[in-house]
């Protein structure tokens, strides 16, 4: 099975999860109140209290079709707002 | 007089403990307030303004200064973000001088807060209904600065990137702190009229501990504005400049309205705040989903590491003096 | 009269800002209290209503209606899981129908406290030994819970989720909510025999920030119960119709019982309101440990999503003209 | 070396931690105030104030032994509450 | 009298509320108060009685006991660990003889807390100039530990933890608690000088609202101390004993300095406290930063889950019952 | 690609963040608020409101040599406080 972890702003959020349900993933796992840096951005914590919003970290555990169904949809979310996805491999306990 | 006042407003309990959180920041101190305890006391505070505002407003009705003076509030809130744009596109895309423009022409709460504080404590009086003004500053700089970028930028932007009237009225109206002050103006509005027991039963929570709330949250602001400030090199030199210089013109502007307005002192002061202010609530957060081709470091570094500890220190007591000299005194 | 309750319910403070928090979500703002802030307002509501029921309680001691009232809330929270467990098991399995049951048997102490507001303002008072009754009914709702399930669902139930009798107690009583407002309760009682001075010092944080704190959380709860209601539609008509139809039987019920004890007016509104209100604190989370068998989308969505704002919305002004045409004015 | 990834309710955090110090991990880590959707239930942020709790992320590195000591224990507290547990490889910087 | 008083203290709300956390955590009850909502309170904690530490200040002004009081306290918090160094090095190294020596020779703020509302509902007048005592014992405290570390542990040390003057003052000076605490005192100092009626408008939250406050940090002390007491059984006895006969022996080395520095018996009881108390704030991240290699358990499961819960629930009566012993009552 | 995984007290992690900008990461995320227990000591997340701070996780994915520079400065932070530091593979979406 596959892991898969997208890192993008938390306003994205309901944007990349109904992509995600779209798919019929699993499951999903979201962490939010990351921060980070990236090419271009920095993201820092205090924007918080801005409404500004801080990244969402979410996990998906599935298997490869569903990584295949899922890429163009998250591609074009995360291009427009920035972020990023990787895959990884995982295998159940 | 106008240096005594700059040191009974540096002196004040507001002004120092934002200067206790930005000398944290200078000294390296370990001091924070962690994530999301800033977002209670501004929530409060925008409940807390938006509700004795929305008392005030029906205690005055719409009678004489109200609804000119929040016409013209609106009117600054369109035409300061086109004074910036045409000056910031000497060295700015479309993109980053819209987002800037729409920052300055709309409002900081706080600073708003701040200033009223400092009215109170000279003992000047000034209008609930100025709140309403403050309100209805927000939206109308974030739809100016999308039409800046709609009209400016039609060409280069990839059609996905298109904006939509419907997506830009409701950025500009739904952000967050726009929607819970208008949301609280308008409860406190109502029950007033209803029920004068349930407003003194608030009074504890929205009036007594407010200024103490007030000191709390820029103790935080001042690290903030300070961790901000450290990053402002980045920006250069003419966005520095531009974030000290056009406070003063806008308040200049808004100070000349003021007097046209027949304002008394208290009232020109808020107006000349509202005007020199800077958003680094809904704007920043309006710019960041609608014109993400923007750096938020430009729109927010400015107006929260610059704009605003520039208008609590210095600008309210400068402004004062402005205001005292433009409107006679009676 | 009852229409004239309503509005006056209606343009409330606390009402006011839930609907702006429900109308924030039904708009799509970004406007959010993020977490933990509305544990928060929470655990302080619990804490305060506790320690102030307490005091009440001290003052009256156990005469009168008291004990009888007491007694009677808790059989309340006893007989009316039952009926429910029979309604329910026309369309659910035990575990369901057994979760669900012990919801609507329990209470929710912000539907309580709304119904004090209402009390207040229409000047009609009420005696503090009714957050007793709240407090003594969360747990027997949470144990008849536990015993449906244990006596309805022996034969399927695997081994290793056979309930222990140490653990039915444990889940009831020492839940947090549960813990949090007997503990203050408790608190209340003892300090104000032993010392009136320290509660005079306790009256601000309890007292006099009380109602702004609950208009603040119900602006949370607005946004949550719009959420839960936008999720409703999946659990079916069957189970809609009940979270509206069920609070008003129990509240028939209620009144019934109320009159019988001779309460007057606003204990008796008070006792109708626990019997109508149902749990979404408690009782959900001892469920989800007992009972993982069960949705808690069915006991979550209906008690937050619609039970409470039918209840403080509507309920409370309805339930008052029902007490008002049961109970003899004097 | 090992990577395991485990996702539940924070409310059966205790149970998972002494399920762990029982099979001698060297070391886990714990993050909080995850939310999420698995194949039956939804948890949601808000859901935190009714005590009902979010889901914890815990993420153990160790070696595969301790991976087939802890499996079984784990595997009986997520069968009861449900949950997630993925292995995946890991090197030590 | 002693035993009066031991039962006043232990029936007052904060101590209850203190009971009412640790019992939670005895009965493992679920309740909790989740970060960083106890970090709120803290904080708030500890900018209100610096603030109102200041304003006291400001009127006292450095009349006769306020110099030599805070000196010696100074004092107090250089010898004390001096002399807890040397019986804890009977059995442990000199980086956990130090760190733990720091926190005894530092001070709880709320402890201090508790020993102020105790005093209050006593009637026994105090003075707020205490509270600079207080704030001025923390970095000592740390300094002499960061020195025993220093000289104690030259040779074994690798170079890289060799400490710098620098750091070593950054770390006892600009700590977050610290820093929060002299600051304030400084703002309650300064303002209070300038305009009392912007101390006034603070009084609702820094005043009015404190004893509430309190109380629900206490409640959250007490979940923490009871899980620190849980784990101390792994410090092993002499720790266990360090942790409740040190405070006895610095109490009653308090008492004797305050009895030749003439102070009437509630500042008496002061001193006594900031003596006995140990700090869990300033110190142990102080230590955990500059002395890597001591276990912070050792220092943070006594003064937390020993000496804390002890110095407010017994020590503060016996303490009291000392200072009337030992200061001749008019 | 690379995924490093970085996990140690949230009080050094402006340490470890200046010593990824040396490294010329092409970017990072933060998680704070997580607590854990490694080989020695506890942190659990009581310790928050005493300042003495709870664990931060950071997440980099990059390529190999970026892996390699920053190793000795990562190690030198990270033997001095303790905390964990794991490579595994990754692949953009
Ligand atoms: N190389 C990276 N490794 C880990 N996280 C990253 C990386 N690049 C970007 N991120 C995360 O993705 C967020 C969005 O990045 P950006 O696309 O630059 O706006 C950043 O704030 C980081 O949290
Ligand atoms: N396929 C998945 N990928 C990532 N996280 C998952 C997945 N399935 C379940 N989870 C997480 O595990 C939690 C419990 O799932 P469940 O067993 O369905 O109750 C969910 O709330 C998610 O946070
Ligand atoms: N084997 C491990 N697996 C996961 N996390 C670990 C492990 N060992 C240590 N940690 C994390 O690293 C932190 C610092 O560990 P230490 O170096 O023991 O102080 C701990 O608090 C854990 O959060
Ligand atoms: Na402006
Ligand atoms: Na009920
Ligand atoms: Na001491």
């Amino acid at each position: 099975m596959k892991r898969l972890d997208l890192i993008f702003s938390e306003r994205e959020l309901d944007d990349v999860l109904s992509a995600l349900e779209n798919a019929e993933v699993p499951g999903y796992t979201v962490m939010k109140h990351a921060t980070g840096r990236g090419p271009e951005r920095v993201i820092t914590e205090d924007m918080e209290f801005t409404g500004f919003g801080s990244n969402a970290h979410v996990i998906i555990f599935c298997e490869q079709e569903i990584i295949d169904k899922i890429r163009d949809n998250i591609k074009s979310v995360l291009s427009y707002y920035g972020g990023v996805a990787y895959v990884s491999e995982a295998t159940p306990l | 007089m106008g240096q005594n006042l700059f040191i009974q407003n540096a002196l004040s309990p507001p002004i120092l403990f934002f200067f206790l959180g930005a000398i944290a920041y200078a000294l390296k101190s370990d001091f924070e307030i962690p994530a999301p305890l800033p977002k209670l006391f501004s929530l409060y505070l925008l409940l807390a303004i938006g509700f004795k505002g929305g008392i005030e407003l029906q205690k005055s009705g719409f009678t004489y200064p109200v609804l000119p003076t929040v016409v013209a509030a609106i009117l600054m809130s369109l035409l300061i973000p086109l004074i910036c744009f045409l000056i910031l596109r000497l060295k700015f895309d479309v993109f980053n001088a819209a987002a800037i423009s729409a920052a300055y022409g709309s409002i900081s709460a706080v600073t708003f807060i701040t200033a009223e504080s400092f009215l109170e404590s000279q003992n000047i009086p000034f209008d609930g209904f100025m709140v309403a003004a403050l309100a209805l500053m927000e939206s109308p700089a974030i739809i100016i600065g999308l039409l800046l970028v709609k009209f400016g930028a039609t060409k280069n932007r990839p059609i996905k990137r298109k904006m939509k009237w419907g997506s830009i009225l409701h950025e500009s109206m739904l952000n967050g702190s726009v929607y819970l002050l208008l949301g609280s103006l308008l409860i406190g509005f109502l029950t007033s009229a209803v029920d004068p027991t349930d407003i003194k039963k608030m009074e504890p929570f929205t009036g007594e501990l407010f200024y103490g709330a007030e000191c709390f949250f820029l103790l935080d602001m001042g690290i903030v504005a300070a961790q901000r400030l450290a990053r402002l090199n980045k920006t250069g030199a003419f966005l520095i400049m531009f974030s000290i210089l056009m406070p003063i013109v806008n308040a200049v502007l808004g100070s000349v309205v003021a007097r046209f307005l027949n304002l008394d002192s208290g009232n020109a002061l808020l107006f000349v705040v509202l005007c020199a202010s800077a958003s680094y609530l809904a704007v920043p957060t309006a710019m960041r989903m609608t014109v993400p081709e923007a750096r938020p470091s430009y729109y927010i570094s400015t107006t929260l590491g610059l704009t605003f500890p520039f208008n609590i220190v210095f600008g309210i007591p400068v402004y004062m003096s402005l205001v005292n000299a433009m409107i006679p005194q009676i």
